[in-house]
């Protein structure tokens, strides 16, 4: 018989599951032998640049591409006219709209693409850039969402003038893009017309970037001999990258390999597919060169992607006590000037009926509007599952604004609102199905560990003498994991991941995945999944994702998806393996499989002590002595439809000081208690938490992309765009509890986004607190000193004695 | 076109190339060069991602010219390990978890490396000011002030560098 | 980003002189430092360029001049003047209305409200200086203005001006305050004001 | 973002550098430590066709004393001045400031002289020039002159320097005991420019306040003496009544630019604040606090 400290010892060296593991990845970082995008160099690389332009809203008059073509070193200089005979001018984007990959007659947002120059180095593109001569008729820009629908509203998209739809159901106005509505709106009336306590607030999630610190770029190399195409690419999704190409190009898929090498954060901001890689890959195509086309910040600030901007208008209907019976939410969404939305088809906006948050509503009613504007495109989920940042925000926020209506503490009114850990599964109002939870355990632990009764104390003394502190709770659900192919599609493509997996005769395994990695050490997790259920030690366990030409197809790595969905696949490819290997083992040990037990790395027959064989022994048997009628080999595939999404949830605590005379914010203490169900590596789970938490204190604190009324952005340098230093940034407290998914092979939920998600309504909340008591229901984001100095003045609280 | 030679010490190593009077370093390193440990987040001078060690100092170059490298001394991520022993400072980031996506991690440890040098005991807000320049969106900057110390404290304790 | 900015210039000539230039299309534009208008396509529209040089930072726009309006009873006349410059970057307009109001005693004075509207890099990057440009701008085209109308005169006072007028450059240059702003601007935007010069 | 093409001159004494200017006229910018100038010539609003880098002048770098005042030659670097042991006693108020521009790499590159010779409102270092009293030393082709910080800063970018000068050289009188001085800025983020800053440097003599100067950053086209201000606290015992008052004083003078950092309601008020923190400061220093 094993002992139990072997036994431990045996698992110890597996690395699998709950083990703090180094990450495999840095040694390549830390030596500056990382592998982007940029640090890609073909021989023979021409170098792509963006002619864009400078209004928000123009008619484009001419083009002369004469002085930028006689340049000596540039090769091509392509215009949406160039485009037209291959019908690549437009694209298709995620949510049923066109793109124009170059401007066609019109530029509808400032620096937008109107031309590329291709060079012999970005040197001599950057010159051909400014040569390029472009005559605009200026029109006027449409920059406020809320005069999209009026009559006398600059028309945005002329090419869908007369169209009813705009591929999300029926619009009602040139500028509108779809009306989305979920839920019982004549049930929901009817609650907040007999309602004992009703409040409603308007509120705006402002436009903000997710700025990964790579910008985006890609190297297209087309061998015109062997006619085949390899696009190196800073995707989050390189399968579904493939997939347009193909569509778009008319190559097959099987001529087109595309490759997301290392890739320096993604956030969102890597999903979609951009006209500068588009017109990369066109010009490899014509030119028979390697193209690269690297962005730069202001092009990555001004154009690729933007997040949120939700102008959206909560109701919350009650009882006395704040138990809540209703829910009622409006919302605007600014689109920008092409619906490139990130979202499963089907889902105008994406997730944001989870907006029922981590309460047991039992009536509620959402409608989403989407209108185009003169602004870039975009709607990405910015380190949150689709659109689900917006929710939780919603929701946090008008409990708050509920609990100070009735004047219940902010806590309690959650203690009393809560789904009941008996509940799960819950189905809510919206149509979801809340897998696991445990939210007043959660929100419990966190209260204790900071002393809340204690905080709550040293508030009002200190509210006595005029002094502002703010303690913000947020008790945050999640849902991530997308999706269960029945409610997901992306193009079509069903929205699960894959996982292949191959045992080599000596006991060491390469795996493949159809996510990737961008930060989240993939190479090192999905590792441990598989030497726990294979019971091979993690560093014999290659792990690779991002070649399309050896990956199976997954939709890859965004709304925490890659341990809901990849990681389930990983297992059970695992599992299928594990599953052969028993039947090698039984063989091997002249047993039936069903005599055996499973033991951390090993098949062992049941009540036979030292009859065993470990899974070592058993891959080296898979190549040579099988079972009559069985195939050699160790391997499999699989292919992962989640049944549902997962729910992480969690209850996060701020607390923070308010200079009153020049509104600065000093976060004082954050605590950050997290439940992804079973932790993989909780060192890598922590250094997500970290690193969301800080994005959520950016959004909340600073972050805006901002326009004048002209349509010309303010803030597309990092200069404006606010990115805190390590000064800034608060020092992080963490704290977890485990409820496991009943559906994940493992358990396992999502994680790197709930910091983000739950972190960026607790400043938010903290922020508003610290004035509760003075009759303030919302301070809009971000709250940057200038704009909380502003509630301040007003508030006369900056008056001396 | 304004092309001028230069030469320079590159890790180690005397480096001689022909330039045109407008390149950038950060250029002239990546790309004719090849170490394309340094990298370019921001070009604005911001974000730090392109920060070496010139004549003893940390730069960002992005924001000096490959002729002002003339007759200098470049350090580069690159050169930080010696003779296949990883420096301190790398071994922290590995063990401390400093870093995710790895982009801004060269100019991290080109700029801690440094640093270390001006201030060898720092107190974690001053590990916090002297890495000021440098913007890390993954780690939160927790395990890089963690892997800044753990470095800190064995160089002082082995008297490496 | 839009400026509005209104000036009102003493001149010491008379009204009559100042409304005769006011009509001279051609030599209003070249009241504007670094201005010329380069062609007439019609009655009422030319084609000009503006010549930007601010220490070392250039811009040529190009662009189109619109008269939009002369009312010969109010000595009033408007303009519209928009332009790409040449790197396609920045673009600019330029709505003028400059009226003539007789001050009596044979002097006048130019009333001048001027809407500028920049797009693109210029507006990004130099909002926080536009104001200034603007004013700097408007001022040297009212004394540009001013000096031409007494060199239509006669006597010691209206040759100098004549001279003045030769001597006005044709770029938009010696503009040190501007080029100063839009170094300090960059210098405030880019982090870390290093450069020396001027 | 890459520049244009331009030649390079790297002259390695100052009457070169001066010749060079001379000759290459206004198609010539000098590089100082070019953290603006690269920046602008990247985005191609700065095309200039000649360069002069003073990087290589060695006798432009360097901190001394002579006769009661220190000398810092044009092109020292921000983290020198934060290193000199000469400044932090002798100087103090320069090193407090240095500390809060930009970041510690843009420090190593950016020079006190590239910093002045600029008059840029939001530059540090001319607030703290008006509030030590410095003088400049500028060199051109006909000779030297000096020039004292209180006028030499003209309006917005104006300054008292021609365009074939160079500030070579930064005097500063060493403080005498019963000074104190602060530099309270406040920013967006580490490494940002100002939202309003005050440099306030006093003298006591006894509880009294014998002499004060007040300047402010970021506050108007260009830095600003609050004079006003310190006219009301000078012969007097400095109260937090007075300090409200003089802070008022120096609002009234104020005339920012709205930007991305607030309005100028805001950016008013802030330098007010400023003005009252850097004063207490000041005072508590100068009482041996």
């Amino acid at each position: 018989m094993a002992t139990t400290a072997e036994k431990m010892e045996r698992d110890q060296k597996l690395e699998g599951i709950g083990c703090s593991r180094k990450r495999k990845e840095d040694p390549r970082f830390i030596q500056g032998k990382g592998n982007y995008v940029d640090d890609i160099n073909l021989p023979g690389t021409l170098f792509s640049a963006v002619v864009r332009s400078p209004y928000a809203h123009a008619r484009i008059k001419s083009i002369n591409k004469a002085k930028a073509l006689a340049l000596p070193g540039v090769r091509a200089v392509l215009t949406a006219d160039d485009l037209k005979p291959l019908k690549l001018h437009w694209m298709p984007t995620l949510a049923g709209d066109v793109q124009a990959v170059l401007a066609d007659e019109k530029v509808c947002f400032q620096y937008q693409e109107v031309a590329v120059v291709i060079a012999d180095n970005r040197y001599i593109a950057a010159d051909g850039v400014d040569l390029v001569e472009v005559e605009y008729e200026p029109l006027p820009a449409l920059v406020d969402p809320h005069k999209a629908m009026t009559a006398d509203a600059p028309i945005i998209r002329e090419d869908l003038i007369g169209k009813d739809e705009a591929g999300q159901g029926k619009r009602k106005h040139n500028n509108h893009i779809f009306t989305w509505e979920v839920g019982d709106k004549a049930g929901t009336d009817k609650v907040f017309s007999g309602a004992e306590v009703t409040v409603k607030q308007a509120m705006l999630n402002p436009r903000v970037h997710p700025c990964p610190l790579e910008t985006c770029g890609c190297v297209a190399s087309f061998d015109k001999v062997r006619g085949d195409l390899t696009v190196y690419i800073t995707s989050q999704a390189p399968h579904i990258v493939r997939t347009v190409v193909s569509l778009l190009s008319g190559l097959p898929e099987s001529k087109i390999r595309v490759i997301s090498p290392d890739i320096g954060g993604g956030f969102g901001n890597k999903v979609g597919v951009y006209p500068g890689y588009v017109t990369a890959i066109v010009a490899s195509i014509v030119l028979g060169r390697p193209v690269k086309w690297i962005e730069s910040r202001i092009e990555n600030l001004s154009t690729t992607a933007f997040a949120r901007d939700y102008h959206m208008v909560g109701e919350l209907a009650a009882d006395k006590n704040g138990r809540i019976k209703a829910l009622r939410v409006n919302v605007l969404a600014d689109h920008g000037a092409f619906n490139s939305h990130a979202q499963p088809t089907k889902w105008p906006a994406g997730l944001f009926s989870i907006c029922t948050g981590s309460y047991d509503i039992p009536t509620a009613y959402v409608k989403v509007d989407g209108v185009y504007t003169n602004k870039a495109p975009g709607g990405v989920a910015y380190r949150c599952s689709f659109r689900v940042t917006e929710a939780v925000h919603l929701i946090e926020r008008m409990i708050d604004i509920l609990a100070q209506k009735l004047n219940i503490d902010k806590a309690e009114i959650r203690l009393r609102n809560f789904i009941k850990p008996e509940q799960f599964p819950y189905k809510s109002a919206l149509g979801w199905e809340y897998d696991s939870g445990n939210y007043p355990a959660a929100l419990k632990k966190v209260m204790e560990a900071v002393d809340y009764a204690g905080l709550r104390k040293e508030q009002a003394e200190k509210r006595k003498r005029g002094e502002l502190m703010g303690i913000g709770i947020c008790t945050f659900t999640e849902i991530v994991g997308a999706g269960p192919s029945k409610a997901c599609d992306v193009l079509g493509v069903g929205m699960f991941d894959s996982c292949e997996i191959r045992v080599h005769p000596t006991g060491s395994a390469i795996a493949r995945m159809g996510t990737i990695s961008t930060g989240q050490a993939h190479e090192t997790t999905y590792a441990q999944i598989i030497a726990t259920e294979l019971g091979l030690p993690s560093e014999v366990i290659q792990v690779e994702e991002g070649d399309t030409d050896t990956a199976p197809y997954g939709l890859g790595t965004y709304g925490s998806r890659s341990t809901p969905v990849g990681g389930a696949a990983t297992a059970n490819a695992a599992r299928k393996i594990r599953d052969k290997a028993r039947k090698i083992a039984a063989h091997l040990l002249e047993v039936s499989p069903d005599d055996l037990d499973w033991e951390i790395d090993r098949f062992k027959v049941k009540g036979v002590p030292g009859q065993e064989k470990t899974m070592k022994e058993i891959a080296w048997a898979a190549y040579n002595n099988v079972p009559a009628g069985m195939e050699m080999g160790l391997e499999a595939v699989e292919y992962y439809d989640p049944p549902n999404f997962t729910y992480p949830f969690g209850a996060y605590l701020c607390v923070l000081d308010i200079d009153r005379y020049t509104g600065e914010t000093k976060v004082r203490r954050f605590y950050a208690l997290d439940d992804c169900g079973t932790r993989i590596n909780p060192m890598i789970i922590e250094g997500q938490i970290h690193g969301g938490l800080t994005e959520a204190y950016a959004v909340a604190m600073g972050q805006l992309i901002a326009f004048d009324a002209d349509g010309n952005h303010l803030s597309n340098s990092l200069m404006d765009y606010f990115v805190p230093t390590a000064v800034e940034t608060p020092k992080w407290e963490t704290d977890f509890t485990v409820t496991p998914s009943p559906h994940h092979p493992l358990g396992a939920k999502g994680v790197a986004e709930s910091p983000h998600v739950g972190g960026i309504p607790c400043f938010t909340n903290a922020v508003n607190d610290a004035f509760s008591h003075l009759g303030v229901t919302q301070i809009e984001m971000p709250h940057t000193a200038y704009n909380v100095w502003k509630t301040i003045h007003e508030l006369g609280v900056d008056k001396r004695a | 076109m304004a092309n001028k030679p230069i030469s320079f010490t590159l890790n180690g190593e005397q480096v001689e190339t022909l330039v045109e009077t407008r390149e950038l370093l950060i250029h002239v390193l990546r790309e004719q060069l090849r170490q394309t440990g340094s990298h370019i987040g921001c070009e604005t001078s911001h974000c730090g991602a392109c920060t070496v060690d010139l004549n003893g100092k940390s730069v960002k170059s992005c924001t000096v010219l490959a002729v002002q490298a003339d007759g200098g001394k470049v350090l580069t991520v690159e050169g930080l390990a010696q003779n296949g022993t990883l420096h301190p400072l790398q071994e922290g980031f590995m063990q401390e978890h400093g870093l995710q996506c790895g982009f801004c991690t060269p100019g991290m440890l080109m700029r801690s490396y440094r640093f270390l040098q001006e201030n060898p005991k720092p107190t974690d807000d001053e590990v916090r000011m002297g890495m000021s320049g440098n913007l890390c969106r993954c780690t939160g900057y927790m395990n890089i002030v963690k892997a800044v110390q753990s470095a800190a404290k064995k160089i002082q304790t082995t008297g490496g560098k | 980003m839009q400026v509005k900015l209104e000036k009102t210039f003493p001149i010491a000539a008379p009204a009559a002189n100042a409304w005769r230039l006011l009509q001279d299309i051609k030599a209003v534009a070249e009241c504007m430092p670094g201005a010329q208008i380069t062609e007439q396509t019609d009655s009422t529209h030319f084609k000009g360029q503006v010549k930007m040089r601010v220490g070392p930072a250039s811009a040529t726009f190009n662009g189109e001049l619109e008269v939009k309006s002369l009312d010969p009873n109010e000595k009033k006349m408007e303009m519209l003047g928009k332009g790409t410059d040449t790197s396609g970057a920045s673009a600019a307009t330029m709505n003028l209305i400059a009226q003539v109001r007789d001050s009596g005693d044979g002097r006048c004075e130019l009333i001048g409200v001027s809407d500028v509207s920049v797009s693109g890099k210029m507006a990004n990057f130099g909002g926080r200086m536009m104001i200034q440009v603007s004013d700097q701008i408007l001022k040297q085209f009212g004394d540009n203005f001013a000096t031409r109308v007494i060199a239509m005169g006669e006597g010691a006072a209206a040759e100098q001006a004549a001279a003045a007028v030769a001597q006005q450059p044709k770029e938009l240059n010696a503009l040190a305050l501007i080029w100063h702003a839009l170094l300090g601007f960059f210098k405030n935007l880019f982090g870390g004001g290093k450069s020396q010069g001027g | 973002m890459i520049p244009g093409t331009f030649d390079y001159h790297a002259p390695s004494t100052v009457d070169e550098a001066i010749r060079l200017l001379s000759k290459l006229g206004d198609e010539a910018k000098v590089l100082a430590g070019g953290h603006s100038l690269l920046p602008m010539m990247k985005m191609r609003f700065a095309n200039p066709k000649y360069l002069i880098d003073l990087n290589r002048i060695d006798k432009l770098r360097g901190i001394r004393e002579q006769g009661g005042m220190i000398h810092i030659g044009a092109m020292t670097t921000e983290n020198d001045l934060i290193a000199s042991k000469l400044l932090q006693e002798k100087c103090p108020l320069l090193p407090e400031a240095a500390k809060l521009i930009a970041d510690p790499q843009v420090r190593n590159c950016g020079t006190i002289g590239g910093d002045i010779a600029h008059g840029d409102p939001g530059n540090d270092h001319p607030a703290v020039m008006l509030a030590s009293d410095a003088v400049f030393v500028l060199q051109g082709p006909g000779g030297e002159r000096q020039v004292p910080a209180d006028g030499f800063f003209h309006g917005l970018y104006y300054t008292e320097l021609a365009s074939d000068e160079l500030l070579t050289e930064i005097r500063i009188p060493v403080i005498s005991k019963g000074t104190g001085y602060a530099y309270c800025k406040l920013k967006r983020k580490t490494g940002d420019f100002a939202t309003a800053a005050a440099a306030v440097q006093l003298q006591l003599d006894g509880n009294t306040c014998k002499k004060i100067n007040i300047a402010l950053t970021n506050a108007a086209p260009t830095a600003l003496r609050a004079k006003e201000a310190e006219a009301l606290l000078t012969g007097k015992v400095i109260d937090e009544a007075l300090i409200d008052q003089a802070a008022q004083k120096a609002m009234a003078i104020c005339d920012p630019a709205e930007d991305q950092r607030g309005d100028r309601e805001y950016k008013t008020h802030m330098a007010g604040e400023m003005t009252r923190r850097a004063i207490r400061q000041a005072l508590a220093r100068a009482r041996g606090k």
